[in-house]
Formats: structure tokens, C-alpha cells, sequence
């Protein structure tokens, strides 16, 4: 029996839901010295904003129970530095690129996706989690108005669909997903990491340089999943469902609590060959437990 | 390039005060591994530490397929790796990173350690086997110091100091190097140690006009250069400095290029 | 040298700073057969509602990355029962009462504090993380107005100093807390669990028959300290911390994050002896690192 | 009572399919096993599992200072149980729970249990030590049948079903059961195993007027009765059911007040 693992989101056909989450695969040349980046469904590159950006002083990195916290502070070489010499590369392969865009303002997001407009990407990820320097610091994805508006103009610029990435620091998530969708979003990617602190209680300093980071890993799947399930509920367009996946069936419970594809984060930094270990393993729990076709599982659980 | 690996633990042994010194089955691994490249180990018997471990590379045989590394113990993963034995398994990604840079016209060179930054350096010395390597080595104590008559095969003549005395110079080991230096020039360096005694070196470096590599640590994510965690400053002429990857452009970067402050 | 491990938390003298959390530790009669309650700084009693509550169906627990979910949803014997049977059995011990207390509106809060004016208990621990009748369900802890007004009304019908138990499901900690400070509360204890699910992908159906429950245990310690830091930068008003600690080293990270005191919740679970090993670890740190006084600890983060 | 202690295993094998009986060495469980009580388990060899596992006290010897259980293997928790060797050590809380409750007047006694139910069945029959004792153990098939000398040994009739009929009567045990109370009726029936089979006990005990006590499983947190995660409906006058604690109000319950559906 073939089983089919192909997904379509917005329209775009996926060979598999499994996608490698945005900045914690590069842009694939890492990987590519050990997996073969054709069998992944998809690779959100790591996080671009509009000039090349330097990132956060170290330590950057902190373990926690089953997670991590980062604060790599969106290091990237900018937007333009990206479409002249990762693209090309990157194109060359039967894989899906999703674009993951940074801006301080409406105006920065608008321009990085116009930049975009009718080179070899299929998605853009717009990452609202970033603080918004009109708004004072606050984060773009945390008021409804503010994600209505900026999904809306981007949408307006963009030449392909727009996936909106939100972070799980609020108070109800609802209410951003239905502004997304309502703002003219193709789809949802969440979450991104929820904001955290470690202390080393010997030095009495915090690990983190910055303090505070983004916690990702297992430690955050049961608020991932919950948030993909409530999400599911009230929106039409489809979710991409991330948040300490590691293994096909932490994949599998996305797809039932209502993502239509998964991304994989944290464990590619444990592991280069994660993303196809999880392929491996989604494609043997439909061999065991006889299903056909993966669409069958996405919001198939039971309750 | 291979995925991670399970190896076979053929040895493990407290070699010092803290330290260990543990053997691995591993071909593949010894196959590739050049002086001051490191393997990234997963945790064993503890599932909720994800992140491995780079521990650098002590000694590594092609032909008998092993390699050997020196860690101390200063946390909870550490002390479970000293806990692992003979028969066990562990779960290793590497060789990673890019190791020392020594060029065939290279007649002296000077390798310093401190403490368990000795390990990296005494493979490299091992390795570039030319006459006219001197080994400088420091620890806190006799009783930190390890497999010294290693060290005294891996190279042409091998200076120890303790902060104590209770082997060899009394003082820092950087003191050591500063009278060597005061003498005679080497073509190149070759360093590995705690921060201070980085910059202590760096600083001699420049003074004495001595080409040298230093070996950094960085707290580190996936060791191949894609999760950008494991930064460390480098001088840039435009932008004042640009943070590179400890793991992939490193961990062996040129002392006049980095900015210990920084990182 | 003897080290000092007395706090005073709005005026109340504890004889450390260890705290057994609500909802883990029962009214203490089970975990008095496994340790000396004399020895604890003080218990959080099972949440208390007006009348008794059956609970939720089960299964009303699951295990997560180093966490759990429950989903027990308040059972309790109610406060006029807590009053007559366990009460005077609790006072017996040398250790503070803190009674958490938990209203579907804020009549039913203030019925509450009234009944225990007089009685034998210490504190109170207003938790607001309940569904908010009158407000359609929205729990009470996340809306800085709503907050304010509890806060101000229990105040005034309370005998004994008020602390207000955070949610911690919200965007800005911050903002509630501040309310809280406002409301004239005399402390705030956080964190609450972190809204979750988990889901068997085998048997396709969510673990707990609430589909969703509260997340605790050392995969959230990254979160609650990242709160515990926060808040303490915004009020003056004493902290009791808590989230994930399994340790003492856990514990000292929160006192220097600005915690007055801890709360130890999950870890009562997994060992009955959990809150007399984090005491004694506590003073073993102490001891190693030279700290005389554990009030030197509170919010001595080195930033 | 006393805290969560280390005991050292002294045996551990594969005794059916996927089913492993463990020994313990620890004389504080041992000196106050009652049959039906458990104990909670922590999963070794993995941190990020928090929650201890409840498993029923299959044998245990108060003179020799050991305790015995049967488990089957059906997740995680239970896998790396399986892989414990002799000589490690497991971290265990208990005995836990009220155990089955048998009046000193009873003279004729069923018990009944199903896969790894049968291991609580079996300490009950052989601890309640007069005759009149008739053990009804169920299985899928032969391969998951275990130890039936000692089930021979501790009652003084064995009767045995698989649902295959590769041993005994081919069938459901209730099957067997039944046809035992249409003959004779028991002062008292124990019964452990899948919820199926208890719900069919319960019914027959009702029609039968039997009295009947049955051991359940729920999901549990401290299991000592704090943290109220291990709930099981039972019928309550006022309020139509209460919600109990399974491990401390039960295990075991009377069959009459328990309500399975809700649970
Ligand atoms: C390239 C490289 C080579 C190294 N070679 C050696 C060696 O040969 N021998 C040796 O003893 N040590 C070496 N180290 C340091 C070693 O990695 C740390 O001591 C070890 O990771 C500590 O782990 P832990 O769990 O015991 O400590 P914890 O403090 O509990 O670890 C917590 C986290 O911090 C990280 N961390 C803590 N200290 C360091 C550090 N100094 N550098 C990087 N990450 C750290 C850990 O990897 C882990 O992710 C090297 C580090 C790097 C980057
Ligand atoms: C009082 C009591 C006595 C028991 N006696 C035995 C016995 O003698 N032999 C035996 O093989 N099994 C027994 N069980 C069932 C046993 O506890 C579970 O099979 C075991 O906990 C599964 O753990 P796991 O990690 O392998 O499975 P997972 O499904 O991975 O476990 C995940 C979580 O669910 C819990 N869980 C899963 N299934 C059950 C279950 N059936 N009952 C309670 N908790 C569960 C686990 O404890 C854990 O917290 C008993 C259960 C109870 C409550
Ligand atoms: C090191 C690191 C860097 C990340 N950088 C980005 C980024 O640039 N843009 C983004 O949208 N998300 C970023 N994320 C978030 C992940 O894409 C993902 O949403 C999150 O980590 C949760 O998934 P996980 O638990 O599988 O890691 C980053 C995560 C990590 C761990
Ligand atoms: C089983 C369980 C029951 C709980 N019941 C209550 C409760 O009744 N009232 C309350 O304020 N908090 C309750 N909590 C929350 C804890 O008091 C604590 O705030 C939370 O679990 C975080 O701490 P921890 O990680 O140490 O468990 C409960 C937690 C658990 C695990
Ligand atoms: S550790 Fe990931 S880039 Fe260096
Ligand atoms: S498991 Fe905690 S009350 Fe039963």
C-alpha cells in the first residue's frame, strides 16, 4: 500500500507536513551535509530582516527541562544579501522555501515582501513576535488591531501566500488567529517560543546575556498543541502546527488537534537528521495504525 | 558527513582531581578528526538535557578506530558522562568545527593549555609532528594535572606550571610563555584555556608579534553552523565587530581577529 | 554559624521560605505521614470554592517533557466544611495557613474571606485564574480591571493579608500585577499552571477527558522565573514564587529573581518528602555559599 | 510510613509476551504488603518522565525482605522498567492504597482477574490462606499467560481461559465465571482486570447478590491522596456520585459503589 503524505496549504502542495521551523535550520546548507533536503516537505529559513542584523551578545543559549531558551536576536545578513546568495541556491532543490520576514514597522514587512515578489519562494512567514518600535516595545503579535493591519498590508504586497507566525504570549490566541484570517492571511504558523528565563543559582547571574529568551523543545508541546486545537476552532484557513515536536507521533497529535502541516525546530539543533527521522517515523505510525492518507489525521481527534 | 552515532565506550577513568579521560569506539569519527576539532555528545541517562555537549578531541587513531577526549567535571551533564562505562553507549555528532591551522613551513611552534584546554592542544601538538614544538601547560594543581607523560611524548620539550607549586613553575603557566617568549620567537601559537589566561596570551601575542590561533568555548545548540547560538565577537573593519559561529567558523579563530570582551 | 532562614511576607513571620502550593499537598494530613509539617515554612491548602465542587471526570492527569497536566478541577469539601473539619487539626502545626480561595464572582470571594475573618489561618490566596461567571467565562486573573476590582473588594472583607495567585496566561504579567498593587493586595503569588493538552496518538483522543488542563513541574520553571523577574521590576509588594522547583538551587534562582518566598507544587507529587528536601537543600547552599541570611538571596539577580 | 527509597532488584525476566515479573529487594514494603495494595514506581533512566507508575504487589515476603510485581509492557514507563537489570536500583514509594478487605467468617472465596489484573488476584488467594479458594485467571492467549504453578499453588482450584482457547476454556474468563456462580455462589469475589471484564463482574455480582470487591486503575499524580488526579465515581445519595481517590480511598472498592462508566 502507498500511503499519500502530500499536503497542500494555501494551495501550495507539500511532498509531506513536515517543514524545518525557522531559525533552527539556516538556510539548509548545514543540514544538507546530512539529510537529503528533497525528502523534507518544506524549509522556513531562518528569520530575515530588511538591513543584515548583528543578533544579541552571548551566551545565547540555556538549557531548561526539556527545552531551551535562545536569544539569538534575529541574526541574519538582511533580506537583499539572502535573494542575491542563498536563494539560488536553495531553489535547487525539490523542496518548499518558506521566507520568514522581520520588521520593526508595517512599512519594513511590506518592503521586505515586495523585494520577494516573483523570486523562487513559495511562502512567506510573516514572524510577528518581534517588539515593534512604533508601538513602544510591545509585540507586533499581541493585539489584534495591530495583526489585523499589518497582515492586511503585507497580503497586500506579497506575491505569495502569506503563512502569519504567532507567538504564544497572550492571552487568547483566538482572538489573533481570527485576526489573521480576517485580515486576509492564507495561513497560521505557531507557535513560536514562549518567553522564559534560566538563572545559574551559583554565579547568581542570569544565563542568558539578554536575560530573557525564547523557550522551545518539548517542555512547550502541551501549550502548542492546546493552542493549535483552539486555533483550529475558530479559523478556516490552515495551520502549520510547531512547539517541541520530536518524533512522528508528537508530529501525529498536531495534525489530530488541527494543523494541516508541522514544523520542527528545536530538534534539528539536537540532531542535523531530525526532519527526516520524523518523516520516517510519521510514514510508519500510517503503516501500523492503516492510514491512507495524511489529510485523514489533520483535526481527527476524537472527543 | 554522517548523522549522529551510538559508540562504544571501550574506557573511562578519572585521570585527575574531576577530570576523565573516556575512550570511544568510533572509526568513523577518528577517521576525520583533525587537533581542535571537538564531537557534540547527547546527555546519557537523562532525557531532559537536550542539548549535547562539545567536548574537543584528545587523541584520535585511524587505524585502531578510537578517540579519546578529557572532560572535567563542572555540571550535571559532565558528571553523567564520568558516570557511563565500559560497554555503554553514547550518542555522538562529530568531528565538528574547524581545527588548528598549522602550515608546512611551520619549524616552531608553542602550544599552551590550561586545565582541560590542555586536552585539544596536546592532539595538536601530537599530530604536527615536526621538531621545535614546545608544550606549555598549566594547572591549578599537581593534583588536576593529567597523563603529563603524554604530553611529554607529543612534543619536543613540555614546561608545567601549578598556582601552587606542587609541580613544576610556581604561578601561571602564561608567565611561563612570557619568558619563552622574552627568548625565543615561535612561528606560531596554538592556545586553549580559561578566559583570562586567553586574553593574558592574546595580549602577548600582539606584544611579541607571534601569528596565533586560539581555541573558544561558547555555550552551543546544534554545532553545525545553523542555529546561530554560539556567537563570539571577531573584529570587523565596517561594522566595528560581527559576531561569528564558535562551532562551525570556529572553534579556531586567529587571536588578532577576536574580541574576548565580547564574547 | 547559623544561618538565618526566616522571612516575613506581609508582616508574617515564616520560619523559611518554603511554601507547600496549593492543590498539591491536600489539607497536609497525607503528606503529615511522610514529613515533620512543623518543618515547612507554611501550606497552601487545596483550593476552596463557597460550596463543595465534585471535580472534573477523569482522567484528570497526564504526564508531559518534564512536566504534567491536570485537570482536577477544584474538588474540594468547601469552606464551610474546611472550616469545621480540617482547620483545627492544621493549627496543631507550627507552620503559616495560607487558605486559597476560589469564587465564580466576586461576591462569592468575599463570602469567602468573611467566613474565615477570626479563624485560625494566616493569609489568604486569592485565585483568580477561575472562569469569571459574570464576565462570560474569561478567566478573572487576566484583565487588569477586573483584577483591580477583586483585589479591592476581597481587601475589604478579608481578616488576614490577601495574596493574589497569578495566571500565568496572559500577555503582560505586569499589567495585572500592578493591579493587584493597586487593588490594595498585600502579595502576589505566581505562577498558576500554563494552559495545556496532550493528546494519544494511538488511541487518536486527548489524555484528559477536559481535553485541556494546567501545566506544571519543571518544564515551566523557565516561564514562571522569566514572571517572577518581571513583576518584581513593577511592585513593591512581596512575591511568593513558584513554577517547576524540584530543587533548592530551583528555589534560590527564584528568591534572586525577586521572590520573598517559594511555592513547591508538582514536586509534592512525585515525592512526598519533596518540601523537607528543598528546606535542607536550601540551607546546604546556603552554607557552601557563605549566605548568612536567605533575605540576602531576594532579588540579588546580578544583572 | 516512610519517604520514596531506593531498592535494589534482585531478579527481573521476560514471563509472557511483553509481560515481566521484577523482583525488589526492600523490607519495608515487604513488612506491610496487604494484597491489593501497589507501589509507585519512578521511571528509571529517564528525567523528563516525572510521574511514578502504580504497580500492584504481585507477591511479597516479609521474612526474606522482598516484594514481587507482574507487569506488562504498554508505553514508555513501563519499556525502560523492563530494561532494569539486577542490581539497579528503583526509587519506590509504598505500600500504597487499602488492599482487599476479607472478613475472618469468609470460607468460600472467588477471585478473578484478567492479564496483568491477575498478578493483585493471585497475592489475595494465596495471603487469605483457607480453602475454598477458586482462582479465575483470563489471558488473550497461552503466550500471555504467565506463572500458573504459583496460581496453582495459591488457590485450591485454578480455572483458565484464553480468548484463542490455546490454554484452559476458550473464552472470556466471565464466561467461566458465570457458569461457576450459576453452580455455587461465593461469600466474596476479588476481581482485577480491563474495564470490559470488571463491568461484567459487576453485573454478575449484582445478579448473583455477591458480595464483590474490585481493584481499579486510574491515572494518578502523588498516589497518597493529596492531589485528587485519581478520581473514580461512586455513588453518593445526595449528590447521584462523589468523586473518590483511587489510591487511597481504593484501590480496591466495593463493586456495588462504583459507577465505571464515569470513571
Ligand atoms: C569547542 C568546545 C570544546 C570543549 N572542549 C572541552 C574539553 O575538551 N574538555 C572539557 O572538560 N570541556 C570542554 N568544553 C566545555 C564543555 O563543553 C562544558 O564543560 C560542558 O558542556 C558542561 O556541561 P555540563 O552539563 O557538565 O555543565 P552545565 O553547566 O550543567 O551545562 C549546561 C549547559 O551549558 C553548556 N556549557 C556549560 N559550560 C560550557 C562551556 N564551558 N562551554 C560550552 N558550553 C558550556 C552545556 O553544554 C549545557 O548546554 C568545550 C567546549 C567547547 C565549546
Ligand atoms: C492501582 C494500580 C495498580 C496497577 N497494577 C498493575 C500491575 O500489577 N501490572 C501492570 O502491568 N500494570 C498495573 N497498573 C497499570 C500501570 O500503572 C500502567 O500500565 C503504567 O503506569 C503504564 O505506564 P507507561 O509509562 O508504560 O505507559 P504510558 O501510557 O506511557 O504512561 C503515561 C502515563 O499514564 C499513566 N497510565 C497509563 N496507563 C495507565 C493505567 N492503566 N493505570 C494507571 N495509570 C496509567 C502512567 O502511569 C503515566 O503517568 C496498575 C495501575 C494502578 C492504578
Ligand atoms: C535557535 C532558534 C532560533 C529561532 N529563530 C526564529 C526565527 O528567526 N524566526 C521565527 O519565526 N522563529 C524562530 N524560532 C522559533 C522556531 O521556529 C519555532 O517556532 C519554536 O522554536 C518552537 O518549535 P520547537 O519547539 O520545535 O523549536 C527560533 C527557535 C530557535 C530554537
Ligand atoms: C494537581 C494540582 C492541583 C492544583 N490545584 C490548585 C488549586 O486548587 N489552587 C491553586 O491556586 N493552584 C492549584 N494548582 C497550582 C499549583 O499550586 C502551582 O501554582 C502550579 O502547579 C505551579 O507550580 P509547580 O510547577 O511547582 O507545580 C494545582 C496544581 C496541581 C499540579
Ligand atoms: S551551535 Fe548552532 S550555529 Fe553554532
Ligand atoms: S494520586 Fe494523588 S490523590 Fe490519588
Amino acid at each position: 500500500m502507498r500511503h499519500n503524505m502530500e499536503v497542500a496549504i494555501c494551495g501550495i502542495k507539500f511532498k509531506n507536513p513536515v517543514i524545518a521551523a525557522s531559525g533552527t535550520f539556516g538556510f539548509g546548507s548545514e543540514h544538507a551535509g546530512y539529510i537529503d533536503l528533497n525528502r523534507i516537505g518544506g524549509i522556513a529559513v531562518k528569520g530575515l530582516t530588511l538591513e543584515p542584523k548583528k543578533g544579541n551578545q552571548p551566551p545565547r543559549i540555556a538549557e531548561t527541562p526539556s527545552g531551551m531558551l535562545n536569544s539569538v536576536g534575529l541574526q541574519n545578513p538582511g533580506v537583499d544579501y539572502f535573494i542575491e546568495h542563498q536563494l539560488p541556491r536553495l531553489k535547487g532543490y525539490d523542496t518548499r522555501i518558506i521566507v520568514n520576514i522581520n520588521g520593526n514597522t508595517e512599512e519594513e514587512y511590506c518592503m521586505m515582501a515586495e523585494k520577494l515578489q516573483g523570486k523562487p519562494v513559495d511562502m512567506l512567514e510573516l514572524n510577528i513576535s518581534c517588539p515593534n518600535v512604533k508601538q513602544g516595545g510591545m509585540a507586533f503579535g499581541t493585539d489584534p488591531d495591530t495583526v489585523y493591519n499589518v497582515t492586511k498590508s503585507v497580503r497586500a504586497h506579497a506575491g505569495q501566500p502569506v503563512l502569519v507566525k504567532l507567538t504564544p504570549n497572550v492571552t487568547d490566541i483566538r482572538e489573533i488567529a481570527i485576526a489573521v484570517e480576517e485580515g486576509g492571511g492564507d495561513g497560521i504558523s505557531l507557535i513560536n517560543t514562549v518567553l522564559g528565563m534560566a538563572v545559574d543559582a551559583k554565579s547568581r547571574k542570569p544565563i542568558l546575556a539578554n536575560v530573557v529568551g525564547g523557550l522551545s523543545g518539548p517542555a512547550i508541546k502541551p501549550i502548542a498543541l492546546r493552542m493549535v486545537w483552539e486555533v483550529s476552532k475558530v479559523v478556516g484557513i490552515p495551520i502549520v502546527g510547531m512547539g517541541g515536536i520530536a518524533t512522528g507521533e508528537d508530529a501525529v497529535e498536531f495534525l489530530l488537534a488541527g494543523a494541516a502541516a508541522v514544523g520542527v525546530g528545536t530538534a534539528n539543533l539536537i540532531s542535523p537528521t531530525a526532519c527526516i527521522d520524523i518523516v520516517n517515523q510519521i510514514e510508519e505510525y500510517m503503516r501500523i495504525n492503516g492510514v491512507e492518507d495524511i489529510n485523514e489525521l489533520t483535526g481527527g481527534l476524537i472527543v | 558527513m554522517k548523522g549522529p552515532e551510538l559508540c562504544k565506550v571501550t574506557d573511562n577513568r578519572l585521570i585527575a582531581g574531576g577530570m576523565y579521560k573516556l575512550r570511544l569506539e568510533a572509526p568513523n569519527v577518528a577517521g576525520n578528526a583533525r587537533p581542535g576539532q571537538f564531537i557534540h555528545i547527547k546527555v546519557p541517562g537523562d532525557r531532559s538535557r537536550l542539548l549535547r555537549r562539545p567536548i574537543s578531541i584528545y587523541d584520535a587513531c585511524h587505524k585502531k578506530g578510537y578517540v579519546e577526549i578529557v572532560f572535567q567535571v563542572v555540571g550535571e551533564g559532565t558528571r553523567l558522562l564520568s558516570a557511563v562505562k565500559t560497554g555503554d553507549f553514547l550518542d555522538v555528532l562529530g568531528p565538528l568545527g574547524n581545527g588548528f591551522s598549522v602550515s608546512g613551513d611551520t619549524r616552531h611552534l608553542f602550544v599552551v593549555g590550561g586545565g582541560c584546554g590542555a586536552a585539544p592542544v596536546k592532539f595538536a601538538a601530537s599530530r604536527f609532528n615536526f621538531t621545535g614544538r614546545t608544550c606549555f601547560i598549566g594547572f591549578k594543581s599537581g593534583d588536576a594535572a593529567y597523563d603529563l607523560q603524554e604530553f611529554e611524548n607529543s612534543c619536543d620539550s613540555l614546561l608545567i606550571a601549578t598556582e601552587d607549586g606542587s609541580i613544576g613553575y610556581k604561578g601561571l603557566i602564561t608567565e611561563v610563555l612570557e619568558d619563552e617568549l622574552k627568548r625565543n620567537l615561535p612561528d606560531l601559537m596554538l592556545a586553549c584555556g580559561p578566559v583570562p589566561m586567553m586574553k593574558a596570551i592574546q595580549q602577548m601575542a600582539e606584544k611579541y608579534r607571534v601569528p596565533c590561533q586560539l581555541l573558544l568555548e561558547e555555550r552551543m545548540g546544534c554545532g553545525i553552523g545553523a542555529c546561530m547560538t554560539c556567537a563570539c565577537a571577531v573584529r570587523d573593519d565596517e561594522d566595528g565587530f560581527i559576531y561569528k559561529r564558535v562551532c562551525k567558523d570556529g572553534p579556531v579563530f586567529w587571536s588578532r581577529e577576536v574580541m574576548l570582551d565580547e564574547a
